[in-house]
């Protein structure tokens, strides 16, 4: 029993969520962003540059606020942020980015509850749309990370474009509530609708041609810590840390004061593991060093730390930091070149074992 | 294009030359990349010098990675090895060995320099979402710094590969003009929502072969934190307005802080201006000679002054 | 009459020195300590009753019988006269570690310069240049300055001079007075202020300028009507009308004087140009204060007449000089340059006025005037070759000149609104009475006569007086300043072996790095100046609160001995490391309380002033409430700032005492004879083999006609036999390292080659003549030489007789190559022609000139001679029409000259042509300049410190210059800056140790990259790149930050004002505590 | 805005120590009478000044900077102005080209006995940042 919108209804719909505040996909300068949108996404619209992790974990943040001096002399007082009590609407959301948003539910709830990050995804709802247009593009994987361009992970809702309209599956209670506070502004979904979705769904599929077989690459990592492997890897990074920033479950962030015009705030600001002052301690010893340390732990972050620690992988096949690395480091030949290293090394030593027996 | 592979033959002859006789310690070059921008190679060995290629997807500046050879600290232990280091060079990165010689970063005798001619390589955003291949210079293709490059033989070149190209246009930085045209309410709005989109990668500073302090002041944390972490326009502003402060007078317009930028702004019209100022002020033009006095580490008595009470 | 049981002058028997005995702020030592009734005079005993109606009576004479003391005081050098020459030869003499009295008749020092609005030809803001000079003066340990004092009579001899001198009164206490200017409104009486020449009025008590140092006010009791208003309004009771004029007896070992000039007063023109009887004549002093910023129209040009902007102004030059009839028959050697300057700025201010210039010649003969003059025409000025004959009055109150044109011959009249009269500068009028105080002579035209102009133009007629600037004869600023240099060094000798002046020890000074800052902060009322417009309480209690602020109060008069005294103490009470005053300036105040910190233990760079008087309660006088709030910012700023300043080393380095000597020309071999003299061992390094530089090749020498072998033989063997110097002949220089007090040279000598430590470095690398090859006719043909060749010729005898000589004057000169004036050249030419015409009686003699620049005394004598009484035909040419020389095949030459006076186009055969040949800076300039880190510019010619005030220094510590390698010089003006770089070149050897800028760079190893943009931006030279890192020399640096400013990452930091204490301000200035 | 009439620009001025602080000095001596909302930053010289500091200043919610410093050529530290200059002016420009209200930043030469210059350049100047308003483009916000 799913339903269809007609496009040029959409906005109807966002005007009758009195009570969300709506963010969708608009293009500025040729890049896709999310901003507070009243209408449907543009056509053609791609995947973000920023991805949608921005709406409820932003790229800075106040965490409370206090008053002290300019120089930061003298504390005050201080007060926690206002926050804005209104529910949230991403109304277009790639199906990885918002698979994305469960690993990052796990993340900022697993031993302490991050009461920033989860006072805006509890009220937030959330539209994926399947992938169609231009997307997938070349740079997607997401099947190979166990997702999919109609995946429904995380997502209250399904939307995948028919034309003129989309066809609409709610999941989740809050699905259910946007269907009936759109009321007329949804239609029924007819059989053929529900063909036609189905359709646009496979040939998505199809259209992802890139392959991962990360089988394996855990395991490689675990020998290959100390290996000169990283050295050649990491040669042309810059340590700029696009891949990260960019990434939709890369998620570390740091935490400042900062005083202006005698207003203080205290703020979290997204922070990248590629940045040599990331992991440099106040004393002035920094355990990362150098570029290939920092390659190497994203790496390990992402394949092999936190699915030790919660079971999951840190990457859900977006692509963007492939498509954005500056010299054009890919995260699955680095990966994939894990395996064949780690073989290789393997060969060496039992070459050498060998040799010595 | 059998030009470009007759000229690829010919960078690899060299590298493999050198690199036989033990004259430089390796090579920096151009290797395929996946997607339609070439990547760093660093060639170590004359076997492997047929790693190199040269074709239009050789857009980066490779000089970065001699300026960080040459500000490396020695690892405990290590030798300083005396010998230089090869690496291949478009014309407008030949600038920057000039202008990294001039700023005392680049010892000459420690580089081996092959420097190609060139009419222009692809800007690998206008060929997003087209077929992975060694693509044309076309007028869509071509990066929009080639179009306004006025250098097309290399400058100091050990070795030069390819025929002499005459030089072509003169700059006439319309892309300036056209937001100089602008009011400064439109001006204000354009700047306005380009840097607001900033995420402070800093991809632009890490891909500047100028950009090579040791600490940035961006990165300062002690005694005194210049900006904040935040990324919000006032931020953002700060960080652009004085990075471009940084580079005027210096930056050769090599284009790697657009290029790389993950979204979009136009770093390059912010840099040019400068560089359109600086020459029309002061006559200075980055890159031109090491032998030329650093913009602002010079001064004139007649520099005009007209906005000074 | 003395007081019972006190002694009189000379009868002391234990002369108590003030300088050393009292406890008097060394700053303050303007006047010295007073002196009871002995010398009152009546005028001053009616004012005294007047004042004092008995009441303070006991107290105020208790008091100052405390700070009396006697009144004798030993020094080293006596020197008359505060302008810039008097105060140039004390700091010279004061640094070199000897004590100094330094005597002006006024009641501030600056002299002549400090009227002036810019000066030629750099624009230099006069006061602006002079003024840093004046308070070093009056700061300086081993000056005593007295104003207000003349001298009334010299005995003794070198190295034992008894003066008398006689210090009036001003009725003002100098230590309380703190320059508030509250009397000044009140006072009744207005008279005409001579500072200002008349053109307005002043108070009978007032100080001549706001800049006037010592800034204490002085009654003028000539005028003074004793209403006591004054004493009245005075909040620190610094008006005393028991104060009293004194005589001082002064012991020291030589005399400088340098009482300056005066100006010619156009009265006696005044038939002809109408001064005194037309309010729009005025003279060229008065036009000075017009333009001045700070004179009485504050720099906008008024008519005196109605005071609307005049559209045209012409200068009528030589008013006064230039006449025998007058009696001043000299040239005054500045007026062309000045007119030219007063003309240029006035165009510059109103592109529409109109200006023009009646000249004579136009004698732009020094460095870089010629370019001015050439600007100032770009500009606009108009030059008409003209001498006026008559102005007249028109009803509008504009002026009408009346002059023959010279080419036309008519007669025409030209009218503007004001006339400026370029009056000629003239000896002083009481100089034959102070000739006779100082037991010295003048000359016919009533300057201080010198030994020997060409030979020592410094010594006066008396042995140990020696004459300093203008009262010797006209001179611009930087010749005065370098015979004031000059005169220092000759001082010397007399004193030379005495103590030196020992500084008073310092308390040791406590270490407080790492200490939490606990700021101690005085908020000054200044009586009613700071407390009248804004609350000084509040602002206190305000301060208390604020970060790191351990106490705060607010003090009458922040600079009262009783508050120094109070901070000293709370320092130590309170445990206070750092101290912020908010009061008046640090400009004038600052090294005051700097000192109170060393007293108090603490370094002085722990101190910052806040200004809330004349950046706040002054400026913002009208509105209470936001002069506090801006006073508490002020404070906030100075407290955000303070927390983060650190105490900073002067460092000390010792100075190796020898002095390398670049040329052995006559101005390397005075330098070396004149430090010699003041015992300071030198090496002469010369790479010809003989001494001697270009006179070896001159046969006789203008204006004295001597002969040049009279001159160089002797003086070469007193540099060959004198035991301080060594002289290293037919050596050259290979290589120079270190900076100032400790150099390096490798020379290479016949003898091989030789390493010299040294301390200081003379350049005196002299000059040659340009290659005239190719041009008007030379090398074409043996009749055609140079001025050199001649000469050698002529001491050679064997130049055959003429009938005919031409001599083309700025040959390869004042083009647009070569711009400038070669400065010498009209005096060799006249000379020449003098003695070819003596040799020749029969012959045909031309100088073919563009300007006769017989400049300065004796010179403009000498030309007026040669023309009048040797019948030497001279004819002037334009730029646009050179002479031309042709040879015919017979070697007949014939030179063809277009008469720019008369229009003729004349035909000339000559049978000998002389070039007088543009010269340049001698060739090696190029390898010292980078073996030296020195400057040169335009024909290779060396570049000062500063154009004006700095004539003798390079911009790099430890190395000066002389001679014609800074520009062509006579042999006067040689002699006087050899003696003058001498003077320079000796002060860091007798201090022995040079201490350093506290405020200098430092680079963080870790940040910097070595880019080597702060090595391009300072104009020091102090740094350098080793092993990729900035270094900074600390012996070089100077403090500016311009490095600072340039590093983009921070790496280089300027001490006392590095980033953080900056951006610190920034914040504290605009943030509000909450 | 209605609270605008009530609204003073806070400005920095940045003066050299040789001219324009002493200039500013000899205002004060003359009693000449200017607005109230500089505040003063002594450096050394004008050549000291780092184009940074006016930015951060903006940041920090100047609304105005003033740079002053000695006239071309009287430099106490022989060019420290004529480097100033440099700077200055290409920052100017910059400032011009983003629409970042050049008219908030200004150079100025006063020399040492210029006192009534300082006070008509800080009097012309306070005028012209009152008539841009407050700053906002720096802070990001509201007044
Ligand atoms: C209109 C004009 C414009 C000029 N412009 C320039 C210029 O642009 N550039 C330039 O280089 N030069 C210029 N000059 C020349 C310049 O003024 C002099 O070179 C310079 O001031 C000379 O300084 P001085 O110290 O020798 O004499 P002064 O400045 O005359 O100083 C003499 C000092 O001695 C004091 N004194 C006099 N008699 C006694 C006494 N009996 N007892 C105690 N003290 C006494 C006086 O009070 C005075 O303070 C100009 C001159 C004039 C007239
Ligand atoms: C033709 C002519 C006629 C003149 N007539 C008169 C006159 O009648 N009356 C008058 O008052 N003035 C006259 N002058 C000016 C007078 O000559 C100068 O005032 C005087 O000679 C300048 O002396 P000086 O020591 O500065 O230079 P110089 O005499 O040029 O001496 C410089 C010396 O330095 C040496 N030297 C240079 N570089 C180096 C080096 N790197 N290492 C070692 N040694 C070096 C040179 O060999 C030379 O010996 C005349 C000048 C000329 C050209
Ligand atoms: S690691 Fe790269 S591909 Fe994977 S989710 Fe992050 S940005 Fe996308
Ligand atoms: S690369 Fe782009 S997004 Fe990154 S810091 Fe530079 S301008 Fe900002
Ligand atoms: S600023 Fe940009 S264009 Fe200029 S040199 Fe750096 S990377 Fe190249
Ligand atoms: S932005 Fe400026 S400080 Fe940072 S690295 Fe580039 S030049 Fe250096
Ligand atoms: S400018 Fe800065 S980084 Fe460059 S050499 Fe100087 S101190 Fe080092
Ligand atoms: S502070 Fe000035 S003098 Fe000192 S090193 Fe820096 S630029 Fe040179």
């Amino acid at each position: 029993m799913a339903n269809t919108i007609r496009k040029d209804r959409i906005a109807q719909l966002v005007s009758r969520l009195t009570d969300y505040d709506v963010y969708g996909p608009v293009e500025e300068d040729g890049v896709f962003l999310y901003r507070r949108v009243t209408g449907p996404p543009p056509p053609g619209f791609t995947n973000s540059r920023v991805p949608p992790k921005s709406i409820f974990f932003p790229q800075t943040e106040t965490m409370m606020e206090f008053e002290k001096d300019g120089t930061g002399h003298r504390f005050v007082g201080a007060r926690e942020p206002e926050r804005a009590a209104r529910k949230i609407l991403l109304l277009g959301g790639r199906p990885c980015d918002v698979r994305a948003a469960t690993f990052l539910d796990r993340l900022f709830t697993w031993d302490y509850i991050d009461p920033y990050y989860v006072d805006k995804r509890e009220r937030a709802t959330v539209i994926s749309f399947t992938c169609t247009g231009p997307m997938p593009n070349e740079q997607c994987f997401c099947p190979s990370m166990d997702g999919s361009p109609s995946g429904t992970e995380g997502a209250d809702m399904l939307w995948t474009d028919l034309g003129d309209s989309y066809y609409v599956e709610a999941l989740t209670p809050k699905g259910e509530a946007i269907l009936s506070a759109g009321g007329d502004a949804f239609g029924k979904a007819g059989k053929k609708d529900a063909g036609a979705a189905k359709e646009v769904k496979a040939a998505a599929d199809e259209r992802i041609t890139r392959r991962f077989d990360r089988e394996g690459v855990a395991a490689a990592l675990e020998c290959l810590f100390d290996d000169p492997y990283w050295d050649t890897v990491s040669e042309p990074c810059l340590g700029c840390g696009i891949c990260t920033l960019l990434c939709p479950t890369c998620h570390c962030f740091d935490i400042n004061d900062v005083v202006r015009k005698g207003e203080g705030r205290r703020e979290r600001t997204w922070d990248t593991c590629q940045a040599a002052y990331y992991s440099l301690h106040a004393s002035g010893h920094n355990p990362r060093p150098g570029k290939k340390h920092r390659q190497r732990n994203r790496l390990y972050h992402k394949f092999l730390y936190i699915d030790r620690n919660l079971g999951i992988v840190g990457c859900v096949g977006c692509g963007r930091c492939i498509a954005n690395c500056p010299v054009n480091i890919d995260i699955i030949e680095v990966a994939e070149g894990t395996k064949t290293c780690a073989e290789a090394r393997r060969e060496g030593a039992g070459a050498d074992a060998k040799g010595a027996a | 294009m059998p030009d470009a592979s007759a000229k690829e033959a010919q960078v690899r002859d060299i590298a493999r030359r050198w690199l036989a006789s033990g004259e430089v310690r390796y090579v920096i070059g151009y290797a395929a990349g996946r997607g339609n921008v070439a990547r760093a190679a660093f060639v170590r060995r004359a076997g492997d010098a047929d790693r190199l290629i040269w074709n239009p997807t050789c857009v980066n500046n490779l000089t970065l990675f001699l300026r960080e050879e040459m500000l490396r600290k020695l690892a405990k232990g290590e030798k300083p090895d005396p010998r230089p280091i090869g690496i291949v060079v478009k014309p407008c990165d030949s600038k920057t060995v000039v202008e990294l010689v001039k700023e005392h970063i680049v010892d000459p005798a420690r580089v081996r320099v092959i420097g190609l001619t060139c009419e222009g390589v692809c800007d690998p955003k206008k060929l997003v979402g087209t077929e992975v291949g060694p693509h044309a210079v076309t007028a869509d293709t071509i990066a929009d710094k080639c179009t306004v490059c006025r250098l097309h033989n290399p400058l100091m070149a050990d070795e030069v590969v390819g025929d002499e190209v005459p030089e072509t246009v003169e700059d006439d930085y319309s892309d300036v003009a056209e937001i100089e045209a602008m009011s400064p309410e439109e001006r204000w709005a354009y700047w306005e929502r380009q840097l607001s989109r900033c995420v402070r990668c800093y991809g632009c500073r890490e891909v500047c072969p100028l950009c090579y302090c040791a600490e940035c002041v961006f990165d300062r944390e002690k005694p005194y934190r210049w900006n904040e972490r935040t990324v919000q326009l006032p931020e953002n502003l700060w960080y652009h307005a004085v990075r471009a402060m940084h580079l005027a007078g210096r930056c050769i317009d090599c284009g790697e802080c657009e290029r790389v930028c993950p979204m979009d702004i136009p770093i390059r019209k912010l840099n040019r201006y400068l560089e359109k100022k600086a020459k029309e002020r002061y006559g200075v033009e980055a890159g031109r000679s090491a032998e030329d006095a650093p913009t602002f580490g010079s001064c004139d008595v007649d520099d005009p002054e007209e906005f000074i009470w | 009459m003395p007081f019972p049981g006190e002694t009189k002058a000379g009868e002391c028997e234990t002369p108590v020195d003030v300088m050393e005995g009292t406890d008097v702020i060394p700053q303050y030592y303007d006047d010295v300590p007073l002196e009871d009734d002995y010398l009152i005079q009546v005028p001053e005993l009616t004012m005294l009753e007047d004042a004092m109606h008995g009441e303070a009576e006991p107290e105020v004479v208790a008091e100052y019988k405390l700070r009396r003391a006697g009144r004798r005081i030993d020094a080293d050098v006596l020197i008359v006269g505060g302008g810039i020459s008097g105060m140039q030869a004390a700091l010279d003499i004061a640094d070199k570690g000897y004590r100094v009295v330094l005597l002006d008749k006024t009641s501030t020092i600056g002299g002549n310069m400090v009227k002036l609005d810019k000066t030629f030809p750099t624009n230099d803001c006069s006061i602006c240049t002079s003024a840093p000079k004046m308070v070093e003066v009056s700061r300086h340990p081993n000056i005593r300055l007295m104003t207000y004092t003349e001298i009334q009579s010299l005995e003794g001899e070198t190295g034992n001079f008894t003066a008398h001198v006689f210090r009036k009164s001003k009725y003002v206490d100098p230590e309380k007075c703190t320059g508030c200017d509250d009397c000044v409104p009140v006072c009744p009486v207005e008279v005409v202020s001579g500072f200002e020449e008349g053109l307005s009025r002043r108070k009978a008590i007032y100080i001549e300028f706001p800049q006037a140092v010592p800034i204490v006010y002085t009654i003028d009791y000539e005028n003074c009507v004793g209403c006591g208003s004054c004493e009245r309004v005075c909040e620190p009771g610094a008006i005393s009308f028991l104060e009293k004029s004194e005589d001082i007896e002064v012991h020291v070992g030589s005399v400088i004087v340098a009482t300056g000039y005066e100006l010619f007063e156009p009265l006696e023109m005044r038939k002809e140009y109408g001064y005194g009887k037309y309010p729009n004549v005025i003279t060229a002093m008065q036009f000075e204060r017009l333009l001045s910023s700070f004179g009485p129209t504050e720099g906008k040009v008024k008519r005196p007449s109605d005071g609307q902007r005049p559209k045209s102004v012409a200068w009528i030059q030589c008013v006064g000089s230039r006449s025998k009839q007058l009696g001043f028959p000299y040239c005054s050697r500045v007026c062309c340059m000045y007119a030219t300057k007063e003309a240029a700025i006035a165009k510059e201010a109103d592109p529409d006025i109109d200006v023009s210039i009646f000249y004579m010649d136009l004698r732009a003969y020094g460095k870089d005037f010629q370019q001015y003059y050439d600007k100032a025409k770009d500009a606009g000025v108009e030059y008409i070759r003209a001498r006026p004959s008559s102005v007249f009055e028109n009803d509008d109150g504009s002026i009408s000149i009346r002059y023959m044109d010279t080419h036309t011959r008519e007669v025409k009249d030209r009218t503007v609104d004001l006339l400026v009269l370029s009056t000629a500068i003239i000896p002083s009028k009481e100089n034959a009475r102070l000739a006779g105080v100082l037991g010295i002579g003048v000359d016919e035209s009533g300057f201080f006569e010198t030994g020997s102009i060409m030979e020592d133009p410094i010594q006066s007629s008396r042995p140990g007086v020696f004459l300093a600037g203008c009262d010797q004869g006209p001179k611009d600023i930087p010749d005065s300043v370098a015979m004031a240099s000059g005169a220092a060094a000759k001082a010397m000798a007399a004193i030379v072996d005495r103590e030196k002046a020992e500084p008073a020890p310092l308390p040791v000074e406590r270490q407080v790095t790492g200490e939490t800052p606990r700021v101690g902060v005085f908020v000054c009322h200044c009586g009613k100046n700071i407390h009248g417009f804004l609350d000084t309480e509040a602002v206190a209690a305000y301060a208390r609160d604020l970060p790191y602020v351990d106490f705060a109060t607010d003090v009458m008069f922040a600079c009262s001995e009783d508050t120094i005294k109070s901070i000293r103490d709370k320092v130590r009470e309170e445990g206070l490391n750092r101290v912020i005053v908010a009061a008046c300036s640090p400009v004038t105040h600052g090294g005051l309380f700097q000192d109170t910190l060393v007293e108090a233990g603490l370094n002085k760079y722990l101190f910052e002033f806040a200004n809330i008087r004349q950046h706040c309660s002054w400026v913002h006088s009208g509105n209470r409430s936001t002069a506090t709030a801006k006073a508490r910012d002020l404070v906030r700023m100075a407290v955000h700032k303070s927390a983060l300043l650190e105490p900073l080393t002067q460092e000390e380095v010792s100075v190796t005492p020898a002095v390398l000597i670049v040329g052995g020309g006559l101005a390397g071999m005075r330098t070396a004879l004149a430090l010699a003299e003041m015992h300071v061992r030198s090496y002469v390094v010369e790479k010809e083999p003989e001494l001697g530089g270009i006179l070896r090749r001159l046969h006789t020498l203008f204006p004295l006609d001597l002969e040049a072998d009279q001159v160089i033989g002797p003086l070469a063997d007193r540099v060959w036999n004198n035991e301080y110097i060594e002289v290293l002949t037919s050596s050259t220089l290979d290589e120079v390292d270190g900076f100032i007090g400790n150099f390096e040279a490798r020379i290479s000598t016949p003898l091989g080659e030789r390493t010299i430590p040294f301390g200081t470095a003379v350049i005196a690398s002299g000059f040659d003549e340009i290659d005239l090859t190719g041009r008007y006719g030379y090398g074409s043909s043996d009749r055609v030489m140079t001025q050199t060749e001649l000469e050698e010729r002529l001491k050679a005898g064997d130049l055959p007789p003429v009938r005919s000589v031409v001599m083309i004057n700025c040959a390869g000169a004042m083009e647009p190559e070569r711009p400038w004036c070669c400065r010498v050249g009209c005096g060799v030419s006249i000379k020449n022609a003098r003695l070819l015409k003596e040799r020749n009686p029969g012959a045909d003699v031309h100088i073919l000139y563009r300007d006769i620049r017989m400049f300065g005394k004796d010179e403009e004598e000498y030309f007026t001679d040669v023309i009048e009484n040797k019948r030497v035909k001279i004819v002037r040419y334009g730029l646009d029409r050179a002479p031309e020389v042709s040879v015919d095949g017979d070697g007949n030459v014939m030179v063809r000259v277009h008469d720019e006076i008369y229009g003729d186009d004349l035909e000339i055969p000559a049978d000998l042509v002389v070039l007088t040949a543009q010269t340049e800076g001698s060739v090696s300039v190029d390898r010292l300049m980078e073996m030296f880190k020195i400057p040169s510019g335009p024909g290779r010619f060396l570049i000062e410190a500063h154009a004006k005030i700095r004539p003798l220094d390079f911009a790099t510590d430890g190395v000066y210059f002389c001679g014609s390698a800074h520009y062509p010089k006579n042999l006067a003006d040689t002699i006087a800056q050899a003696e003058g770089a001498a003077s320079r070149a000796a002060i860091p050897i007798m201090k022995g140790r040079l201490v350093l800028e506290g405020i200098t760079a430092s680079v963080d190893k870790e940040t910097c990259v070595g880019c080597g943009l702060c090595v391009a931006a300072c104009p020091y030279v102090a740094i350098d790149l080793q092993d990729g890192k900035a270094v900074v020399n600390n012996a070089l640096c100077k403090g500016c930050g311009l490095c600072s400013a340039t590093c983009r990452s921070g790496a280089i930091q300027q001490r006392g004002f590095n980033d953080n204490q900056i951006l610190s301000m920034i914040k504290g200035a605009l943030h509000e505590v909450v | 805005m209605a609270e605008n009439d009530s609204w003073e620009p806070k400005i920095i001025g940045f003066l050299c120590n040789w001219c324009s602080y002493t200039g500013a000095d000899l205002a004060g001596t003359s009693r000449l009478q200017y607005p109230h909302n500089i505040r003063v930053i002594k450096v050394m010289c004008s050549g000291r000044v780092n184009p940074q500091f006016i930015l951060k200043a903006f940041q920090e919610g100047a609304d105005g900077v003033l740079v002053s410093g000695c006239h071309p050529g009287d430099c106490h530290y022989i060019k420290g102005n004529y480097h100033a200059r440099r700077k200055l002016t290409l920052l100017h420009d910059l400032m011009d080209y983003m629409g970042i209200d050049p008219g908030r930043f200004q150079v100025s030469w006063v020399s040492a006995s210029e006192g009534h210059k300082f006070a008509e350049v800080v009097t012309r100047f306070t005028e012209q940042v009152k008539a841009l308003g407050p700053q906002t483009k720096f802070t990001g916000g509201e007044a």
